[in-house]
């Protein structure tokens, strides 16, 4: 991220939402909505001046934490470690902004007055040759599945908010603690929280098994504490992911080979996992002082109206749909858009950075190339039958259809040839190269030439 | 823009269907049925649907042609007929008048149909008259 | 003919042509004159006692290729219900321009709108005369349901064995503007047959006029086979009106919807393909 | 001698995608699905143009099955909500005229759903078997 930030070529556009998206591949018009940071970013230095002097003490909850932490209104993302190392203010935590009282020290407090809060909203237009999607995924809420007593305890918590407990830059510095602030003795792990999971996602999410190892490995290694994994199977395919696992089982982590069925908040507070032990055949309750649940990836909330902006489609379980499961992975069926990363699907890092990696060349060869093949299999007007009633141009998904001088006119570098406006057309202006009328006729009649 | 609708007859059978002529400009467009027409009320067949279609086809007779060295050339009228006067003449003279026969058409009139069969049988003197309606 | 319309309503209508042709290139009406009836373009200084409302000719054709010819030209239209509707449709598919046309409605009368099985005998744009009630629809589609299978193949094998495909149920539709037709292309109409055991021209026609017909009933009219071919359509009208909820002619806004997606007109019944 | 059991003659239109691809998924599970169903391929199942399925009978198949992706699985993204409703909608004309409209059907099947097809194509031969052919409908 950091290189990203400071590649020449690169320019981050933060706080920055596509709006539409319009043109093909080699040029599409992409206009964003860039809202108002209220800091110059060329002046901020990232000094964190601001931060300090904000005088919203309360402040709001922390996103970067998982809310277990509060920031302020003017603050530098991922506690301060954010690309680019900048300054924000949040319109709705700020007290000036939304309230509109305020002494606005963070002001006073800027070395380079980089403090703007006449920035407006701003309408951007880009002209780009190739797209590349990489929206992400969204946490799957486990306050949908009641079983597991989500909210109901602040120890039960979810692998991102452990991420945070254990991290030197998180709420604890790093020291993994329950809430109410001691070391914990007991804890269990539940792995499948939202995945293989009729009730939920029925599609595994492939990092939860080893970021639940990952886990057991720092609880072992920080506090001590018996650590219960809770899992259908480890699926520990990766490199080094097998050696990994061998060494927390090592650890002594107690592995649990079946799904943790429900947590029941104890009256003394504490926490018990009742689950059946596949293995020995019984049903067992272990109690413990700490929950962490391997929540599933998700698509975005949003996924819809993202795939109508850039013609993409999406699989059954909701993720953004690839041209080929194997031989075209980040390729999508608008060409010139790629996907990268956890919006195709569940990834880990190894393969979100390939993947990504991957995407971007491609992206940068249409780019080098300068120029595009293209399918035959496309739609071809023949004007003199059009009479220019635009059916085809609602018809198509792919807006390859416009009327030019009353007649359909087709760009053949969108169209990709599914033959819907053929089907379409009443007068037969449009021809489906390669699947002709007369080609399918001769195989209907080829076809019924059996008895 | 001056549009018209022009009452005709549909010239291609002896029913005599009545038909507008869609008329913009000067120039034939369309074919209208003559709803108010006694006999046809507003039906037409697909033949007087299409009555406009020779009217400016390329492949039109505008004159007659007549065959020299193999090829049709196009001829007056006067040249035209005065050839078939001819040729009728020395061939009732060679072969006797029922060497002749007479084809006459549905998109002729009454009277043309009337004077052909009398050019048949009067000037030439055969009885060999048909007309294409007759099949 | 023998329908004389009520004199004032067509003196109503002809004292509103005068009027509005202050102001318009012309009207398209009916207009008589020694040879009978016929459509026509009124201009400023004709003579607006020829001005006639029966019979009915699809007077929005003329329209169209007077729209065609001349792109600057602004008109009026003498329309009935069925008229409007033509030109709702016909607009939508680029064959008219909405802007440069305007309707003057008029009302049909309650034994017209009977003939017609009218469900609309009236424009919305309607100048002149009085909105009568619909007509009955019609009894062979009121009865349809009750059917059988059978029963409905022997009634249209009997009148499609009656066409004589002159195409004039085509060529007097309001909705049939193509260039070239899909029932003239060899690949799906077999030609120079009539009444072939498969009927595909009339299939055909009616799949194209699911979200076309207007129910003017022209091709009725113009049929010299008399093949009632409007309760086909008005059986197509009334499946479209019940999975999509689509009334051709009754909203210029409401796109054609088989032509687009789901999101944009939905099927309103559970066809059993929704997953 | 036993009569001769009536072996019906159905065209299906597979798009390239879902049904073309599920087919193939069939063939390799080693699937068997009846040799009544002729296939043709197209680019999607929205490319069936009424006229097209029309003919298909006039040229004299007992039955037509259109098949394409399930909803929100087509490869064109909305190809086939124009086929969701055409093809229920020319079942109903075909009705209309006195054919029996289960002679056309239109079946979802993705490419992973290789049992899918045969179970699909296999209830439709037996179906159509029991109609007798198109051309006693029609013709008599």
């Amino acid at each position: 991220m950091m290189d990203a930030g400071r590649h020449p070529n690169i320019t981050l556009m933060t706080y920055s939402e596509v709006e539409e998206v319009s043109g093909y591949i080699g040029q599409f018009k992409v206009k964003v909505r860039q809202r108002p940071r209220y800091v110059d970013m060329d002046l901020c230095t990232g000094c964190g001046a601001c931060v300090e002097a904000c005088v919203f003490k309360k402040g709001v909850p922390n996103e970067f934490d998982e809310g277990l932490s509060r920031r302020k209104g003017v603050y530098i993302p991922m506690n301060g470690q954010g690309v680019p190392m900048k300054a924000v203010i949040d319109e709705d935590a700020c007290l000036f902004l939304h309230r509109g009282k305020c002494v606005k020290k963070c002001m006073d407090a800027c070395p380079t007055n980089a403090i703007d809060f006449d920035q407006k909203e701003r309408l951007v237009d880009l002209e780009v040759g190739s797209i590349v999607v990489a929206t992400g995924f969204d946490k799957f809420d486990a306050a949908r599945l009641s079983a597991y007593s989500w909210g109901k305890s602040p120890n039960i918590i979810d692998g991102l908010q452990f991420e945070r407990l254990s991290s030197a830059t998180g709420p604890t510095k790093g020291e993994i603690l329950t809430a109410e602030g001691i070391k914990p003795s007991r804890v269990a792990i539940i792995h499948c929280v939202g995945s293989r999971d009729e009730n939920a996602n029925r599609y595994c999410s492939r990092v939860c098994c080893m970021y639940a190892l990952k886990h057991a490995h720092l609880v072992r290694d920080k506090t001590g504490a018996e650590v219960f994994e809770f899992y259908m199977d480890i699926r520990a395919f990766g490199k080094g992911y097998e050696e990994f696992y061998e060494r927390v089982q090592e650890e002594g982590v107690y592995f649990v080979r079946g799904r943790g069925a429900e947590i029941v908040v104890l009256e003394n507070g504490k926490l018990q996992i009742k689950a059946e032990d596949t293995t020995l055949g019984i049903p067992v309750a272990i109690d413990v002082d700490m929950a962490i649940l391997a929540t599933a990836m998700e698509p975005q909330t949003d996924a819809d109206h993202v795939a109508a902006l850039f013609g993409l489609s999406r699989s059954a379980d909701g993720f953004f749909q690839e041209a080929h499961p194997k031989l075209r992975p980040f390729h999508t069926n608008t060409d010139g858009v790629f996907l990268a990363g956890t919006c195709q699907s569940p990834k880990d890092v190894p393969d979100t950075v390939a993947h990504a990696n991957a995407a971007a060349a491609e992206a940068l060869v249409i780019l080098d190339r300068g120029e595009v093949l293209i399918s035959p299999t496309t739609a071809m007007v023949v004007e003199e039958r059009c009479v220019g009633c635009g059916d085809c141009v609602l018809v198509c998904p792919y807006s390859a259809i416009s009327l030019l001088n009353s007649k359909a006119h087709l760009n053949s570098a969108l169209c990709k040839g599914c033959g819907t406006c053929v089907a379409t057309c009443p007068s037969g202006a449009i021809e489906a190269l390669h699947f002709t009328d007369q080609q399918i006729v001769a195989e209907i009649e080829g076809v019924l030439a059996w008895q | 823009m001056d549009y018209k609708n022009v009452l005709t007859t549909c010239v291609y059978c002896g029913c005599g269907c009545g038909l507008y002529l869609e008329v913009l400009d000067g120039r034939v467009i369309g074919v209208w049925p003559a709803k108010t027409h006694e006999i046809t009320d507003g039906k037409l067949c697909i033949k007087g649907w299409n009555i406009d279609g020779f009217i400016y086809h390329e492949d039109r007779l505008k004159t007659p042609l007549i065959r020299k060295d193999g090829h049709l050339v196009e001829a007056s009228w006067d040249e035209a007929l005065s050839l078939v006067a001819e040729k009728l003449g020395t061939i009732k003279a060679e072969s006797g008048p029922d060497s002749i026969a007479f084809l006459s058409s549905a998109k002729g009139t009454n009277e043309e149909n009337y004077l052909l069969q009398k050019l048949s049988r009067a000037v030439i003197g055969t009885n060999n008259v048909d007309h294409c309606a007759r099949l | 003919m023998n329908e004389q319309p009520v004199p004032s309503i067509i003196e109503a209508i002809r004292q509103t042509v005068a009027e509005r042709l202050q102001e318009l290139d012309g009207v398209v009406a009916l207009r008589r004159s020694s040879e009978g009836v016929a459509p026509h373009v009124f201009q400023q200084g004709d003579d607006l006692s020829e001005l006639e409302i029966v019979p009915r000719y699809p007077l929005t054709t003329v329209v169209s290729r007077l729209h065609k010819s001349f792109p600057e030209i602004r008109l009026g239209i003498v329309a009935r219900g069925c008229d409007e509707r033509a030109f709702v449709e016909m607009a939508k598919r680029n064959q008219i321009d909405p802007d440069r046309l305007f309707i003057l409605g008029i009302a049909c009368t309650a034994e017209e709108a009977e003939e017609c099985h009218c469900a609309a005998p009236f424009p919305k744009h309607l100048v002149v005369g009085k909105p009568v009630a619909p007509g009955s629809p019609n009894p062979v589609v009121a009865e349809y349901d009750n059917t059988p299978l059978a029963k409905r193949n022997a009634f249209w094998r009997r009148q499609f064995a009656k066409c004589i495909k002159c195409y004039g149920c085509r060529n007097i539709c309001p909705e049939c503007f193509c260039e070239d037709c899909a029932m003239e292309d060899p690949a799906w109409v077999e030609p120079g047959l009539l009444a072939p055991p498969f009927p595909v021209f009339h299939l055909i026609r009616a799949m194209h006029m699911a979200s076309r017909c207007v129910a003017c009933r022209q091709c009725d009219l113009t049929c010299p086979a008399h093949i009632p071919l409007t309760v086909l359509y008005d059986l197509m009208r009334r499946d479209m009106e019940a999975t999509l909820g689509y009334i051709p002619g009754e909203d210029i806004k409401a796109p054609p919807p088989l032509s687009v997606t789901l999101n944009e007109a939905p099927l309103l019944v559970n066809t059993g393909h929704m997953d | 001698m036993a009569v001769e059991e009536f072996e019906p003659r159905i065209v299906a239109f597979m798009c390239n995608w879902c049904t073309y691809a599920g087919a193939d998924n069939a063939g390799v599970a080693r699937l068997e699905s009846p040799a009544n169903i002729l296939p043709i391929r197209v680019m999607c199942s929205g490319r069936i143009s009424p006229e097209l399925v029309l003919r298909t009978f006039r040229e004299g198949a007992d039955g037509v099955l259109v098949m394409g992706c399930h909803l929100g699985d087509c490869h064109y993204s909305s190809g086939n909500h124009r086929t969701i409703k055409r093809i229920p909608l020319l079942k109903s004309l075909l009705g209309f005229a006195g054919i029996n409209p289960e002679r056309l059907q239109l079946e979802w099947v993705s490419a992973a759903e290789g049992p899918r097809f045969t179970q699909v194509t296999k209830a439709f031969v037996e179906r159509v078997r029991t109609l007798g052919p198109l051309s006693e409908e029609v013709a008599a």
